[in-house]
């Protein structure tokens, strides 16, 4: 196997401390409420938001504030061997991480007994699609005009060889030491998404943290962009 | 469809067809702009995002090695889908209609099957042991009508730029090109809704929405291979062979968007 | 393999343009509303239908008219390899294109907000169960008293070696060039049900509709029979 | 179950049977009109339909060689199933009572394996490798009660005229019929209901919606192989012993009737 | 194979009207409103009662009674190879006559439109299930504080070799001639469960019946037992 | 969740919170009692029932030979699932969450599987061909709240005590013990719930319930092996290193008493 990391520099030639390139087009889908199109290294990721709508079915709504749903979906093709359509215990356990980190942002008092849908579908999957998916699921959300505390970006770091480093690629995933993805409030730095598996000793897990952290001002750095081209081209129009 | 809003709005569709005008003021016999994209997912060895109007899909094709059915054990095997998923519409918030789903499966398929496009002969690695399974998924991001006829064109597009992976000791080799795929020829669907006694090509949601019947004319640079009629509504023998003659010119015209 | 037509005759004696056996009895289930049992060839198939009844589930309903279903069913010893029981992506399809079939001869408006319900069983199957299936369907109908503006009756064409033509049977549909099944309702002879797979040029199509359409009007004639046999054995009662 | 009107109509057939009466006039010991007819599916190398009064069902076997349990590797293997779809009765429209169908099914799979009637060994092609795999499929057309028996009868019937298909070089010709299917006894089913606390033989639909219990005997020539109580209410063990004893009899009565 | 029973004693040294040892406990959890663990031979068995409570889905509530309903459920790992997690053919028919046959015990008059379910968790499998599972059900509706005109105690007996035995154990009803599974209401003797499979001649069955009525009298005294410890145990609270 | 009562009720255990109190005076950094029995199921070679408070589980372990993975073709393969069933708790009456099940089940099998604490190695029997394959089964009689803790020490103690069952021939022997279970480390789970600003261990369910975000760290004797956050709120990242930290005493705290 080759070295993850060499002379300070990862297989596809980026530092320890750097993303992936990234790119956000918000409204994107004309039949969704709000929607949002992503490409993060070879990831590519499209989310399309409906609501707030009567809740369907009505016994699962909330008369003090909206309900949320999410669904991460692979497409078929995504991935080198075919992902079968339909959720699986994957998906659905990032769909309930998810729509948790989410929940925290939105405002769903104001919209009592409605629900709001969020779907994300990955085209093309590389590492990282559900820092990718949530990511794009909050543009989507500010796109369809839902009032937001604050949005939520997510981003990735872990550890490859002896070191910490921003959002792995594949390679780094598969024969890494350890994967945090995690997804912030970028106003406070509050945590509202964080998952780790691998081995890594505390000192490592709070490097990994602030170097995450530092990650997903970047990703809202993008995110403020995207919202801000679909912004002003409404108003050019 | 028991709704008081949209049966004013059907109403509204039916009396502009009535004087042969449709709502974005297109000709009865005009398809939206249509845009190609192919190998639009890296990972896949074939794909295509087709766009007609706001119609959006995505194809890709995936590939496995397995048992030929007992049948044509010289034959490979191709397993067609679709995910007709809530994001492309509201209209599916509670679950999308399995039966649309499976049609649209089963016609596009016709479509690639029926007309020997695809020379399943060449995807036989070892008779009676060993074919490519090839699958054909359509991914619907946006929907605004006519899937069937985006549906064949991005299979075409995406089986015509498609390879078969490598296959050395008896492993699979995603990542890597090996033949091209078999295409010989370039199945192409043209689909005509019939409202009131008008009929009109490449409905979008609405009209199809409003349409009392709909048919399905898949054609190659040879000949027809599949006919699919739907809708609660008729057409006369005349109606049928009129239109199957404009699918031939509309392939045609399809047929060379395709890069 | 042997030749498909020689000599002006098929492999079952049959003329091209000539229809195998055909017969329809109504009136043959006693909880049903109307049902009819049909031998075409070796096809044996029998609908039941129920309704106008309480649409079950409510939120399925129409205010402006009855909502129709369809059930095509293989029973598992129908064919040679046992079918699997349930539902399959084929009887789906021919559920969905039979039930669009029958929607135009009916007259649904009389019935707002209720179902009715077609259920066909396929007991032995021999090429042409959907044709068999919907007409069939189509005399249950009338059996049950289901106000319709026409019967609709099926019949397929198509094309075996260099000819066309009707009805084909089992080693005619596998080894044939093309298979069109088509239903009309016989007053105006409009086609309700088309469907078409194969090879044929534009003129072969057209040779085929037009003789399909002579086989659906004498399916037509079977169907008038067996409803007047009913009547009879009513009045006689 | 709540409904008012089936309340009164459920109160008469209680009156009734206090009489020792039914609503069609038959005595309490006995059958509705039978009627058997063996090799009714052509395409099938073992079948019959049977009408026990308006309850009206069709039997058929299909064939597969297959692997044997692991635990009888010299042993054919049956799989006992049925559709009691909603064709049958109007009972069933929003979805056959699942619980009701397994029991079914697997009450006269017991009367058919517990008995030995089949010669599992016998179906046996290469012990620990290849054995046949019988599928016993009942499918319902009319219901009008007591499927227990009319499905037993269907398929004693159906293994009794029936054929295994010819195999031969590992494969399975279903259409030419090889050795005939070792039936070594006739199961026959019969059932009683309780109502109140009056038992009657072989209850319809709206008798058996009535009952209190219910008691299904399966016996064969030679002797008991099987029982089944149902319903909410119970027997005394005089009941069980005096009703075993009239069910021989009726069994017999039942086999004479199969062609 | 070793003889199942030779000078009157079986494998485990039992008598052939002897039960294996049994056990049982009342209200063992605390989240359900009623339950009871047992212990018979090596089977392990634990039920839990929730109800008489709202019925879910409201549309097969019964205006005259509460309905019942019943799940038998076996852990994965309660018998060697290990059982698919959900219920199958076999568990579905065990619960359909376990739950009629509690019917007749239970006072449902009292809470039309409720429902009140019954859970049983098999932990531990070694023949006899449904008699243990129906026995501990009986003891935590009780618990449960259901109104009851009887309990329900079950127990089968059998053939082994030639001898009519009580209670069989795990090979000997693999390997025996019939197996007898009964439960009866105490008071009365009526049998209100029975399922024979095997191959008896009438008065074996006769006799079968009777053994199997006494074993469900022995069953009804430990279930008394385990009311009254419990109600003593509460007591001296 | 919008019912009224338990808001009040929701309410209440908030302000306990804020005065760093719980409904039961328990300390905000200590378990319920806890009990383990390890062997509870005499069928499985490996298992246990754990209580903490109220909360009643009991996993087992059951056995399979099967082929690896391709890309770990020299690795047993573990399968962790549990039944959250209606048992457990009212809460669950009209079936259970699926989404919560799938994460337990998730949670648990990472801190084993990532962990190292396996030895999936020595599960392989012949590389590429078979290996070992463990289900790791959790099953919930009673439902008091934090079922991570308590599944993963059920299963940690199942596997400690736990044997692979004999294989020869071809044929595993269900009750014959074989090799023991290689199990390198002890793999413990700790959550904490912030109810407020407030952090407290091992929440049972009303705190569950009312809980605005949870954490759960998963570690060995080694270090920290897996962590999942849930619940809409949020922690800082000084909450999270504070309660990491915490987390390694209240693991050796249980690892003590696995017997």
């Amino acid at each position: 196997m080759t070295e993850l990391i060499k002379n300070g520099k990862r297989q596809d030639d980026r530092k320890p401390e750097e993303m992936r390139d990234l790119s956000i087009e918000a409204g994107v889908l004309k039949r969704a409420d709000g929607s949002a199109y992503l490409e993060w290294g070879s990831n590519k990721v499209i989310a399309g938001v409906f609501g707030p709508q009567k809740c369907i079915p009505q016994h699962i709504s909330n008369p003090y504030k909206a309900i949320l749903k999410f669904r991460y979906n692979m497409a078929p093709f995504s991935v080198d061997d075919r992902k079968r359509p339909g959720p699986d215990r994957r998906s659905t356990e990032i769909s309930k991480v998810s729509k948790e980190a989410l929940e925290s942002a939105l405002i769903l008092r104001h919209f009592p007994n409605t629900m709001i849908e969020i779907f994300v579908e990955v085209l093309q999957a590389a590492a990282g699609t559900r820092c990718a998916s949530l990511t794009a699921a909050s543009v989507a959300l500010a796109d369809a005009g839902v009032p937001m505390k604050d949005m939520v970006a997510a981003c990735a770091a872990g550890k490859i060889g002896d070191e910490v480093v921003l959002d792995l690629a594949k390679e780094e995933d598969n024969a890494g030491k350890a994967d945090v993805p995690i997804a912030i409030k970028p106003k406070s730095g509050d945590i509202v998404l964080l998952q780790m598996d691998g081995d890594l000793t505390p000192e490592e897990f709070d490097e990994t943290l602030s170097l995450a952290k530092e990650g997903c001002m970047k990703v809202s750095e993008e995110q403020q962009k995207a919202l801000q081209e679909k912004y002003e081209m409404e108003e050019g129009e | 469809m028991g709704n008081l809003s949209w049966n004013v709005k059907s109403k509204y569709i039916h009396q502009l067809a009535e004087k042969g005008e449709r709502q974005d003021k297109r000709d009865m016999y005009k398809y939206r702009e249509i845009d190609i994209e192919p190998n639009y997912i890296d990972n896949a060895l074939g794909s295509a995002r087709v766009k007609i109007g706001e119609t959006d899909i995505v194809a890709g094709l995936s590939f496995d090695v397995g048992d030929p059915y007992s049948d044509s054990p010289d034959k490979g095997v191709i397993i067609t889908n679709n995910e007709l998923g809530p994001i492309a519409s509201p209209e599916f918030e509670s679950g999308p209609p399995r039966e649309d789903s499976i049609e649209l499966s089963r016609v596009v398929d016709r479509g690639i099957r029926e007309s020997g496009a695809l020379d399943l002969k060449e995807l036989c690695i070892e008779e009676r042991e060993k074919v490519w399974l090839i699958f054909l998924d359509i991914h619907i991001l946006d929907y605004n009508g006519n899937l069937f006829d985006a549906s064949e064109l991005a299979l075409t597009t995406a089986l015509k730029h498609g390879h078969l992976p490598k296959y050395e000791d008896e492993k699979i080799h995603h990542k890597e090109e090996g033949e091209k795929i078999p295409l010989k020829k370039l199945p192409i669907e043209n689909t005509f809704a019939k409202i009131g006694d008008k009929i009109m090509l490449d409905p979008c949601l609405e009209e199809e929405k409003s349409l009392d019947a709909r048919i399905t004319f898949s054609t190659t640079e040879d000949g027809l291979c599949a006919v699919q009629k739907g809708g609660s509504g008729s057409f006369t023998q005349e109606e049928v062979m009129k239109h199957l003659e404009k699918s031939f010119d509309h392939a045609e015209e399809l047929r060379k968007q395709i890069p």
